[in-house]
């Protein structure tokens, strides 16, 4: 039997503990929330571009930092189609825009319509880049770990993680029956009535191969005490030092202070 | 100290019929009790009802009264019930608590759920692994598991609440013969190691053989057979109840009706 | 009208499919799965009409990916598969379940029917086969592996095992000429088991091939007149029973972590030769006690 | 305060814990995946969400539908993830909610009728498309006099008189398919409530969708918009009728596909449910608690 390694911890084995290592990344992730709620509140509730603009910075400073950029861009290119429409249904039908750049018939972009659009599309990145930034950083484990030390219950904690870990599972799932059912003759190539007859053949079984596990796994915790009452222990803590507590209640005051001053109409 | 089933009959909620039928039953601590019997004869069933999870978790109506350690398990509360007796199923998949990343935090969800201090789950988790002999398994990801492997981890993840029983619902149905094997002598081991009372439902009456000390045959919802494994096993009336008798028995059986001779040779041939 | 492949019309129709059982060949077929796994690996092999097929080999040893080829769900990255001499990769699955019915491992990744009927019916009917015809190939194939009196009971009520009695009689019942188990006694009891050597011996009486996987070496060694054994993707060994199973055969077999039935290895101690089934033991005691 | 509590607890049984997340899984996977497999223009991203409402309660239907979203948009790697959808988290609660709702009232039941009660559905069926279809000659010869609550004014009667058609002939199609397939006379309600529910989840989305993406969500629904923006509406309104002539739409088929998996489904499994009773209409069968929560 392996004796328990030695490491930092009531002799829990480095695997578990697993400290992520890296400028940003090993912040407390209940602070790099706090952060991302700021970032997007700037993103919105501060008119015209400085409020934007200076999200932009910060975001794109925090990922070089945490060498997260090329995750960013994955997912920057992600919200490109909207971009586009953005774009072109404000150019051409921003209502109450009188600054034509120039007229093809009744189509009339404007400059406004130019401006509102690219405004919208830097709102948008930036809103998606910020939470983006902490999901890049962060292991579902630790964000989950940290918010049951602060008081989210088992039962939480277990939806989502569970929920998480069942995605790709069920998607494996749902390409095995897509098999199953094409091996009984299933076309789903085809024309649209016969592609339209196998949702059901094609969604049914996803539904029902989940819902058959439900019993077993209801049976399952239970067999483990997961409805004993009391607080579940954790073994892996993400760490708080005094910086994450700073900013986290720094970025805290900042987003009241924003929501506060555009309330009051102070920010113009 | 013993599970006792007194009368036991049981009938799930919304079904017409009982699925158990005055079923007694005793399971002493450092024991192992066999059930064979042909599907849908009750197992799954008498296996949640001597647990207590049939009414406790699943409902339904249960007559007469099961005890664990003199206790009415319909008086213990639901959580409770797995410290005196753990419940193994018969898919590895479902039993993960699918939230964990390694062997070694899914063994310790049972403790970690009981609010036990870290030191003392650390101490079960490895207490545990090795009972079933699954040490090295404790970085690897639960996902990625053999089913044989991933029936140890949930063997293993149940006797980490140090219960004084453990009930197994088919352990091996859907594993391959190398999976069997381990998942046998993790069993006899784990038997020895924590001196647990086991009440284990199998198919493989070879593996009962193996392991078993008494079993009993269920049909229709009642005990059919009852005694030691070795009487039980080699009873002709098995292959009626629909149930196989072991390898060994079965070949001797058919050379003897084919009128030869049966020696001593002969039996070491298929021992 | 789905247009039927000839063999499978008259198959369907006649039952007996003597005739119309097309032989399948895999001609130099490997195979690598996305991650680089090389599951099949030049696999070359024959099986023609109407032969009784085991396919055994340790988890990961490419059995399960086999299967998949016989009915295209998995084409081969090199090599061809052939169905009755013909190229199978210009064919839709849908077009190949007529001729190849593939019954899966896990029952829950195919049931998606309310009914225990409906499930049955969904593959004849994706053939094209309606109204009375359809409702007598249900009531045969349900009766066939033991569920006659389920018809309108939910397939989710059933148990594991008889789930998986019910998926392979959702294939049975589309009467395909090559008939593919995939693991069929996994999970069954006795009487269980007995319904699966049941229709296997069925189906052999009406001239169909049929392939199964399995390690479940008596129900091989019983029911199957050649067993091939997979390693890492290549055949290994490929014979009958009374070779495979056979002293010399047994080496070859513990490598790939399968153990001969207990028959076989009776009759190795007793010098008998090959026994590999009880039958065949007794037989050959008989014949000693005689000679 | 005790009741409140008693309320909360009994929608949250471990059973309901363990469903949750595969209503989430469902919901994320059905709607990125069979809508490639299938390359049709319905969205079936809430069909486990509906489930998880009428099983087990508005409160855990609104925190399956509200968490699906926040999952599928912010945690989940690109290819699933989707950019777009966390933060109509809000109208999935909804969603969550007005599917409690509908459990609790016994809709989803399914109500295998004799011949008279599936004669009177079919009747009341050809009565709504004969409705619809009297209401669109009507208005088409007289625009003025109708005005309606969801926020068109009457000059715009012209161009929605379509949705109304629409709607009506997809509720029809539906029913008319339950009817035919399963002889249950309940579809007539469900698909109905999966109609109310695309009209409450249109006026719940429009405003996100106006405030946070100004509209357009990348997909082909962008074309209407800008279609009522060129008419003339205020974002809010082109957001709200693009909404209006597709959540419907999906709705009723995800109620549809939903009315059918719980009609599928064993009676064991959902009686063992908070609101299984309900969604069966059988009185409760149990003479012990289904589980002594602590």
């Amino acid at each position: 039997m392996i004796a328990a390694t030695e490491v930092p911890g009531w002799g829990l084995p480095e695997y578990v503990v697993r400290r992520p290592g890296g400028l940003y990344r090993s912040t407390n992730p209940s602070t790099k929330l706090a952060i991302a709620a700021l970032e997007v509140v700037a993103a919105f509730a501060v008119p015209g571009w400085p409020g934007v603009l200076a999200v932009f910075a910060a975001v794109l400073a925090t990922a070089a930092a945490a060498r997260c950029l090329r995750g960013l861009a994955v997912i920057g290119l992600a919200t490109s189609p909207i971009v586009g429409s953005i774009l072109l249904i404000n150019l051409f039908l921003l209502p109450g825009a009188a600054d034509p750049i120039a007229r093809f018939g009744p189509l009339a972009p404007t400059w406004s319509g130019l401006w509102f659009g690219l405004q919208t599309v830097a709102r948008l990145f930036a809103f998606s880049a910020a939470i983006a930034l902490v999901y890049l950083t962060t292991a579902i484990d630790d964000l989950l770990a940290d918010l049951a030390r602060r008081g989210l219950g088992r039962r939480a904690v277990f939806v989502v993680g569970a929920a998480v870990q069942m995605v790709p599972r069920t998607i494996e799932r749902a390409s095995e029956i897509v098999d199953a059912q094409r091996a009984r003759g299933l076309d789903t190539e085809g024309r649209f009535w016969r592609r339209a007859r196998g949702v059901v053949p094609l969604a049914a079984p996803v539904v029902f191969g989940a819902l058959t596990e439900v019993e077993e796994r209801t049976l399952a915790l239970e067999a483990r005490a997961f409805s004993a009452p009391g607080r579940q222990t954790l073994l892996r803590v993400p760490p708080d030092t005094i910086v994450d507590r700073v900013l986290r209640w720094a970025a805290v005051i900042g987003l009241v202070a924003i929501v506060g001053l555009r309330a009051a109409g102070r920010l113009g | 100290m013993a599970i006792e089933l007194l009368a036991v009959g049981y009938r799930y909620a919304g079904a017409s019929r009982a699925t158990l039928r005055s079923i007694n039953l005793r399971l002493e601590p450092g024991r192992v009790l066999g059930v064979a019997g042909a599907n849908e004869s009750g197992k799954t069933t008498l296996c949640l009802a001597a647990s207590g999870f049939a009414p406790g978790v699943v409902g339904g109506h249960l007559d007469g009264t099961v005890l664990i350690d003199e206790l009415d398990t319909r008086a213990i509360s639901t959580h409770a019930l797995a410290l005196h007796c753990g419940l193994l199923f018969q898919n590895a998949a479902t039993q993960l608590s699918n939230t964990t990343a390694t062997v070694f935090e899914e063994v310790g969800f049972g403790p970690c759920n009981l609010g036990l201090p870290v030191d003392e789950v650390v101490e079960r988790v490895w207490w545990a692994l090795g009972a079933v002999g699954v040490a090295d398994l404790a970085p690897r990801d639960p996902d990625r598991l053999s089913g044989g492997q991933g029936q140890l981890v949930a063997l293993a993840s149940v006797l980490a609440l140090r219960p004084r029983y453990l009930v197994l619902d088919e352990p091996t149905s859907q594993l391959d013969p190398a999976g069997t094997a381990l998942v046998a002598d993790a069993l006899a081991r784990a038997a020895a190691e924590t001196g647990a009372g086991i009440l284990i439902v199998e198919h493989k009456t070879d593996v009962l053989a193996r392991i078993a000390d008494e079993v009993i045959v269920l049909a229709e919802g009642s005990v059919a057979l009852a005694g030691s494994a070795a009487e039980v096993l080699s009873d002709p009336r098995l292959q009626v109840l629909g149930v196989e008798p072991p390898a060994r028995i079965r070949l001797e059986r058919e050379v003897r009706a084919a009128g030869i001779g049966w020696s001593s040779t002969l039996a070491e041939a298929i021992a | 009208m789905r247009s039927q492949a000839g063999a499978a019309a008259s198959a369907g129709a006649a039952g007996s499919a003597g005739s119309g059982t097309p032989s399948i060949e895999l001609d130099g077929v490997s195979f690598v799965y996305p991650d680089g796994t090389k599951a099949l690996d030049a696999v070359s092999l024959r099986i023609d009409p109407g032969e009784l097929v085991a396919v055994v080999g340790q988890n990961g040893s490419g059995k399960s990916t086999f299967a998949r080829h016989l009915n295209g769900l998995l084409r081969p990255t090199s090599g061809r598969v052939l169905l009755g001499g013909a190229d199978t990769r210009p064919l839709h699955v849908a077009r190949l379940a007529g001729l190849v019915g593939l019954a899966f491992q896990n029952p829950d990744r195919q049931l998606f029917a309310g009914g225990v009927s409906a499930e049955v019916a969904f593959g004849p009917r994706n053939l094209g086969v309606r109204g009375a015809a359809l409702d007598e190939r249900v009531k045969v194939a349900l009766v066939a592996v033991g569920l006659g009196g389920e018809g309108a009971s939910n397939p989710y009520d059933l148990g594991y095992s008889r789930r998986k009695l019910l998926s392979l009689a959702s294939v049975l019942a589309m009467r395909t000429p090559i008939l593919v188990l995939d693991e069929p006694t996994t999970g069954q009891d006795a009487r269980g088991s007995a319904r699966v050597r049941a229709v296997v011996a069925a189906a052999a009486d009406e001239g169909r091939t049929v392939i199964s996987i399995s390690h479940d070496m008596r129900f091989v060694a019983e029911c199957f007149r050649r067993v091939v054994v997979l390693r890492a993707g290549r055949v290994v060994l490929d014979g009958p029973p009374e070779a495979v199973f056979g002293e010399e055969a047994w080496p070859e077999l513990r490598a790939t972590f399968l153990e001969p039935p207990l028959a076989a290895l009776a009759g190795a101690r007793l010098h008998l030769g090959s026994t590999p089934t009880s039958a065949a033991l007794t037989a050959a005691l008989a014949r000693r006690a005689q000679g | 305060m005790d009741l409140l509590k008693r309320w909360v607890a009994r929608q949250f049984t471990t059973r309901v814990i363990v469903l949750m997340p595969v209503g989430i899984a469902i919901d994320i996977v059905l709607g990125s995946t069979v809508q490639q497999a299938l390359k049709l223009p319905i969205y079936l991203d809430s069909i486990g969400t509906i489930l998880v409402g009428v099983l087990a309660g508005p409160l855990a239907g609104a925190l399956t539908g509200i968490l699906a979203n926040l999952i599928w948009g912010y945690l989940l790697p690109a290819p699933i993830g989707s950019t777009t959808i966390g933060p109509f988290a809000i109208t999935a609660g909804v969603i969550g909610l007005l599917a409690g709702l509908w459990g609790q009232l016994g809709i989803f039941r399914p109500r295998r009728g004799g011949r008279a009660s599936i004669v009177a559905a079919a009747v009341a069926v050809v009565l709504v498309g004969v409705l619809a279809l009297y209401t669109y000659a009507r208005a088409y010869a007289s625009p003025d006099q109708f005005v309606n609550i969801t926020g068109f004014q009457t000059t715009d009667f012209d161009r929605s008189r379509l949705f109304f058609l629409a709607v009506m002939v997809v509720y029809v199609v539906l029913v008319g398919a339950a009817l035919y397939l399963r002889r249950d006379v309940g579809a007539v309600f469900a698909i109905g409530a999966g109609l109310v529910t695309g009209i409450v989840a249109a006026i719940v989305s429009a405003p996100i969708a106006a405030i946070v993406y100004g509209g357009v969500t990348g997909g082909g629904t962008d074309a209407l918009v800008a279609a009522f923006r060129a008419g003339g509406d205020s974002l809010y309104q082109a957001t709200l009728k693009q909404g209006l002539l597709s959540d419907p739409m999906d709705k009723m088929i995800t109620s549809f596909v939903v009315f059918f998996v719980i009609g599928s489904l064993s009676r064991r499994f959902i009686a063992r449910f908070p609101n299984g009773e309900k969604a069966l209409g059988s009185e409760p069968d149990v003479d012990s608690p289904a589980a002594s929560e602590s």
